[in-house]
């Protein structure tokens, strides 16, 4: 094809240089991404083969396919992976890597070298969690409560807590390289008004990696303190407090749900106005919504906690606090809805996707608001309603906007176009096999099933088969689109700059884009979203 | 950020004050003021760390607001962690 | 609960199926058309603080009810009969104040008022009645309660909730709630084991504690008689309520809260009596106050076979 | 690096090719320090939320532990911190100025005061470890018990404030060891002149986290030091 050769002429970062060292040595922010996006995509997978070991495992309530011991492994593993390295890295890391830059209009993060460095300790500490892996793994729960972790269990805590250490400080680094970015480095013109709401949840992401992670870290460090040398922090043997662990622990780990979920949001948030040729509704408080969540976000932690022996007094606290975060997730999903009035709407690939996420984040919120109600809280928390909630929360919100994302901006990143058909197919399949995976999980915690259980009385096994039948339909589902973006990387059609009709500093360059983005540093002009002046796909003229 | 000079002469003087208030801080604790014996210690090391952050650091001198919006809410967040874990021990005797 | 419960399902389902109509409609009826531009809306503050406020006073709403249901739940009734759990990895210990002790099955009768008392011997577990709708970390070093009234006879499930090890999945049992005259039959089946109270005076017997803990004001130690639940004012000017936190904390680090006017020469017991003693030697000194209402311990004399006697229904 | 044309011929060697003016570079920097800090501050927040909650606990405890601290090494340490915070605003200034000799000796004397600090901290650690104070399988407070018998001690609560000792002066140290090591790197620079009065933003952003360390001392001090000094009764 004549365009083809056409693009294949032009110098892009991905041609620009080739070789293993101008791929490990460099500082470009888009090629960071691409790092980024094939390791997480590798723990991904790896992730994703334990939870289906242990949908297996399930599949009869006898502990019959691994022993005892294995299973616990296996849901620990796959918790610390999926949420260490996995959720909390993919978008930020990879498209937020790729896009902060680009929608800003600056040639580069702030800090390239210390974006590199980031990729570095999360390669080390993925290595040091591989190591820990093949060498016998860890049993404590993702959560590590003391004194289990501490005292009782015979594996190998302190490699996996190290591990998370590292990959917490690589997180941290790719926040402080955002919030700096952000506000050193726009383009003239771009006003705070005028950001992508993507740059603003990126923002209030990285405020959460910045101020939470620290925590975990050091919390972690004590753990392995106490671990390694007898020492009696957490432990009430020796006159700790195993709750106070628990209170530093989920001063992170329950921002860090927001870590996962907010820049899944922004996606949607480009989403929806770009496929329904529409200015976002209520601009200024999707904004000041994400940033109302990153701040609330740190004043509920102790909701994970009700059942735990905290006082009556702070359980009422908290639970009247876990409620004011729900407004601003309420706000959000109000105005998607209200953005879809009066559109001109296109179901591609992308926006299934961005609906998917609406309806399964709709129900991981309202499900939410289960269990932040305390009396509600007691009998179904620590129950497969909890694991049920989270996933609708992580894997139906947070994964299924980082897939809408790849989607939408696929085309940028790698030239290419996937097939749009195969697409749509592997939506539809994520979507159903989702929901036949968790919303069985919702009956058997309120049947009162304790989560991490390796056996179960039998009554549970109709709904825990449904379940299993639903993880490998889900697992089709996202084995497919690694697929077919691998084959576009070579036979896809070339993309144009555009592909979509979408507004954007992101797509006024060439795709993908040149080392140094921008020719001449943008001069913005115009408001966010400004689908008045852009014309749809159809009506572009064709790139030649 | 900081075009400003400072006069050596300022530095010199915040390190005389820095000095007298760490012997002051340390003789202090040796008197019985009951409950105050803390008060006194972190209200002395809060003034010492002020004229750090404000001269050593430059922050009174620079015009830009938002290293004093990170400070703010860096200590605003360490409120939050702080104030919140404190509800619950506070009140569990309660309960 | 439940009907907050149905109320949350109900509204939840409503909200749901409101928003997808909606999306669905807005989809279907603005899909893409020829010659149909898209409208430009700016956005709209009255809506937003509608769909802002609204939610919040429903919300507000449902924290009220969900606290109200959880403060029930963590405030036993006066008089309840206090059963003692001690969780190990990975099995549930109970004892009956009536004495008899049974392991992952706990026999209760309807209708009576069952308090919890529970702590852990080993890392946290978690005290799970699914039908009951009763959960709580049970904790090493430290009590924590939980209560319920069952209202029909049956075997329910006991789980343990908080993963706690290996087996974390086998540490479960069953609560079997028996009519009251079953339940009588059932007791009297058991052993000749002492009240748990008169297990913890012979204990306290055994331990020498009378010599110090007289039941006049000469002893080295503070007359026990009468203490418990009252206010017990501190050496160092605190005043603490004598729970059972405290007497348990007063038995395994005596020297920690000592009573005004005493000096601090008990000898440390942590690690010389184990959590089923202790739970014994609490209900002992509880025995020695007089019960808010009148089901506390009495003397007695049960037959033999108590433990492990099992009437499966 | 330098190989975009228009980014060439604007700039000097020391601004990177993504800014677009050294203004620009060094305040992205300043606020990249600043932001670090903020994390700092949480992260040593868990340990200060962690210590809040056992001094309240064990007061008693971490009043004799305080005790058996020596505070002159302390004193002495803060004393010595403080100097080093003046050197390097001085150097800071030196390095606005341009005084390039200055700067190279005002640094080297902050990293030699840095080394005082942790030969000082060195010397307490080593009489902690004689004492049998250090947490883990040899410690023993039985000498602590015996001096304060007016009160009660739990040698277990009592480990509890020397772990929470340890890690604090511990990481402490940690920073102090990186502070050290970074200005030995910003000294090397200056001696080859590497910083101007146009460009000294390592010089500056440097000294932010030497000051950061000193005040998060500051408050170490009092609080692990100076619990309780007052006469007994």
């Amino acid at each position: 094809m004549a365009t083809a050769a056409v693009m294949a002429e032009r110098e892009n970062y991905l041609n620009k240089e080739y070789g293993i060292r101008s791929w490990l040595l460099t500082t470009d922010h888009k090629r960071i991404a691409l790092l980024y996006l094939i390791s997480i995509t590798f723990f991904f997978f790896i992730g994703g083969f334990f939870a289906l070991l242990i949908r297996l495992e399930l599949l009869t309530p006898a502990g019959d396919l691994v022993q005892a011991d294995t299973y616990n492994k296996l849901f620990t593993m796959h918790g610390q992976i999926m949420v260490f390295f996995f959720l909390i890295p993919s978008i930020p890391a990879v498209l937020g890597n790729f896009l902060v830059p680009l929608m800003i209009g600056a040639k580069d993060l702030a800090f390239p070298r210390i974006n590199l460095l980031s990729w570095y300790l999360y390669i080390i500490a993925g290595i040091m969690m591989l190591h820990c892996i093949v060498t016998g793994g860890v049993d404590t729960g993702w959560t590590f409560y003391t004194p289990f972790s501490t005292a009782f269990s015979n594996t190998k805590v302190i490699e996996a807590g190290l591990a998370i250490f590292v990959a917490g400080f690589s997180s941290i680094l790719t926040g402080l390289n955002f919030v700096v970015t952000i506000h050193r480095m726009r383009a003239p013109g771009m006003t705070w008004s005028r950001l992508p709401l993507f740059i603003w949840a990126h923002y209030a992401t990285s405020i959460i990696q910045l101020l939470g992670t620290p925590v975990l870290a050091i919390t972690l460090v004590l753990v392995v303190f106490e671990r390694a040398f007898n020492l009696g922090i957490f432990d009430p043997t020796r006159g700790g407090d195993p709750l106070l662990f628990q209170h530093l622990f989920w001063f992170y780990s329950h921002p860090a749900v927001y870590i996962m979920i907010l820049p899944s949001m922004g996606v949607v948030t480009e989403i929806i106005p770009c496929f329904a040729r529409k200015r976002i509704f209520g601009y200024k408080f999707v904004a000041a919504s994400s940033i109302g969540i990153a701040v609330l976000g740190f004043l509920v932690w102790a909701h994970h906690m009700f059942v735990a022996g905290i006082s009556l007094y702070s359980a009422m606290i908290f639970s009247l606090l876990s409620y004011l975060v729900a407004v601003p997730s309420a706000i959000k999903v109000f105005n998607w809805t209200a953005t879809l009035f009066k559109g001109s709407i296109t179901f591609s690939t992308p926006m299934l996707y961005a609906f998917g996420f609406i309806g399964l984040f709709t129900m991981g919120g309202l499900t939410g608001l289960f269990l932040a109600a305390l009396g509600i809280d007691v009998h179904v928390t620590d129950t497969y309603f909890v694991i049920a909630h989270f996933h609708y929360i992580m894997v139906g919100g947070a994964v299924m906007g980082y897939l809408a994302g790849m989607h939408y901006w696929w085309p940028k990143i790698s030239g290419r176009m996937y097939p749009e058909w195969l697409g749509k197919f592997a939506a539809l399949i994520v979507f159903l096999g989702f929901n036949l995976t968790f919303f069985p999980q919702f009956l058997l915690g309120y049947m009162g099933m304790p989560r991490r259980y390796w056996q179960y009385p039998p009554e549970f096994q109709v709904l825990n088969v449904l379940s299993t039948a639903g993880s490998t339909i889900l697992a089709v589902g996202y084995v497919l689109p690694m697929i077919y973006f691998l084959w576009s990387m070579r036979y896809g059609e070339p993309a144009p700059d555009n592909p979509w009709g979408a507004s954007g500093l992101e797509w006024t360059i060439q795709s993908p884009p040149t080392t140094f983005n921008f020719e001449e540093t943008p001069e913005v002009t115009w408001e966010a979203y400004d689908y008045e002046h852009i014309p749809a796909p159809e009506e572009v003229p064709v790139e030649r | 950020m900081s075009e400003h000079i400072m006069s050596s002469k300022l530095y010199y003087g915040i390190w005389i004050a820095l000095m007298c208030l760490t012997v002051i801080t340390a003789a202090v604790s040796f008197v019985d003021l009951g409950p105050f014996n803390t008060i006194v210690a972190l209200v002395i090391a809060t003034f010492k760390a002020l004229l750090v952050v404000l001269f050593f650091m430059h922050v009174k001198y620079t015009s830009e607001k938002l290293t004093k919006a990170v400070i703010i809410s860096s200590i605003f967040w360490l409120f939050i962690l702080l104030a919140l874990s404190l509800a619950d021990y506070s009140t569990r005797l309660f309960s | 609960m439940d009907a907050l419960y149905i109320f949350l399902v109900a509204l939840s389902s409503f909200m749901c199926a409101a928003i997808f109509t909606i999306i669905v409609v807005f989809a279907v009826r603005y899909r893409r058309q020829k010659g149909v531009e898209a409208e430009q809306i700016e956005g709209s503050t009255v809506l937003e603080v509608t769909w802002s406020a609204v939610p919040l006073f429903i919300f507000v709403f449902i924290f009220a009810w969900g606290a109200a249901i959880y403060f029930a739940e963590r405030t036993p009734p006066r008089g309840a009969t206090e059963v003692y759990v001690v969780a190990k990895q990975w099995m549930w210990k109970l004892q009956h104040p009536e004495g008899p002790r049974e392991i992952n099955e706990l026999h209760v009768p309807v209708g009576r008022d069952v308090k919890l008392i529970m702590t852990s011997q080993d890392v946290i577990h978690s005290f799970y009645v699914p039908s009951f709708r009763i959960k709580q970390d049970v904790l090493p070093g430290r009590y924590t309660t939980a209560w319920f009234r069952a209202t029909k006879p049956g075997v329910y499930h006991l789980f343990c909730a908080e993963y706690c090890g290996t087996m974390h999945s086998g540490m479960i049992g069953q609560v079997v709630v028996m009519e009251p005259n079953r339940y009588e039959t059932w007791l009297s089946g058991g052993a000749a084991f002492g009240s748990l109270s008169a297990t913890g005076a012979s204990i306290f017997e055994q331990l020498g504690c009378p010599t110090c803990h007289r039941s006049d004001t000469q002893g080295r130690g503070p007359n026990l008689v009468g203490v418990f639940g009252k206010p017990v004012q501190l050496e160092d000017g605190r005043t603490v309520l004598a729970d059972e936190d405290y007497i348990r904390e007063s038995i395994v680090a005596p020297s920690a809260k000592i009573v005004s006017g005493f000096k601090p020469i008990m000898p440390v017991f942590q690690g010389l009596v184990g959590e089923e003693q202790l739970n014994a030697l609490v209900a002992y000194i509880k025995s020695l106050s007089p019960p808010p209402s009148g089901s506390a311990a009495q003397p007695s004399g049960l037959p033999a076979g108590a433990e492990r006697q099992q009437q499966k229904e | 690096m330098s190989d975009s044309p228009i980014a060439m011929e604007t700039h000097g060697p020391e601004l990177r090719h993504h800014f677009s003016s050294v203004e620009q570079q060094r305040d992205a920097a300043s606020l990249g320090m600043w932001v670090f800090l903020a994390t700092e501050i949480m992260f040593f927040g868990g340990m200060f939320c962690a210590y809040l909650i056992y001094r309240y606990w064990y007061y008693n405890e971490f009043a004799a532990g305080s005790r058996s601290i020596d505070i002159y090494l302390g004193t002495i340490n803060t004393a010595v911190l403080i100097c080093s915070s003046l050197t390097v605003a001085l150097g800071v200034r030196a390095a606005q100025m341009g005084k390039r000799k200055l700067l190279v000796f005002l640094l080297l004397v902050t990293i030699v005061f840095g080394l005082a600090f942790l030969g000082i901290k060195g010397v307490e650690w080593y009489q902690k470890y004689e004492e049998h104070h250090v947490p883990g399988n040899s410690f023993n407070v039985d000498d602590i018990i015996h001096d304060y018998p007016q009160i009660h001690i739990d040698p277990r609560h009592e480990q509890i404030f020397f772990s929470l000792y340890f890690a604090m002066t511990g990481l402490h140290a940690l920073h102090m060891i990186i502070g050290v090591g970074i200005f030995a790197f910003l000294a090397y620079k200056a001696w080859r002149s590497a910083y101007s009065p146009k460009y000294y933003t390592p010089v500056e952003i440097g000294g932010l986290y030497w000051h950061f360390v000193d005040i998060v001392w500051i408050y170490l001090f009092p609080l692990l030091y100076l619990i309780d000094r007052k006469p007994l009764r």
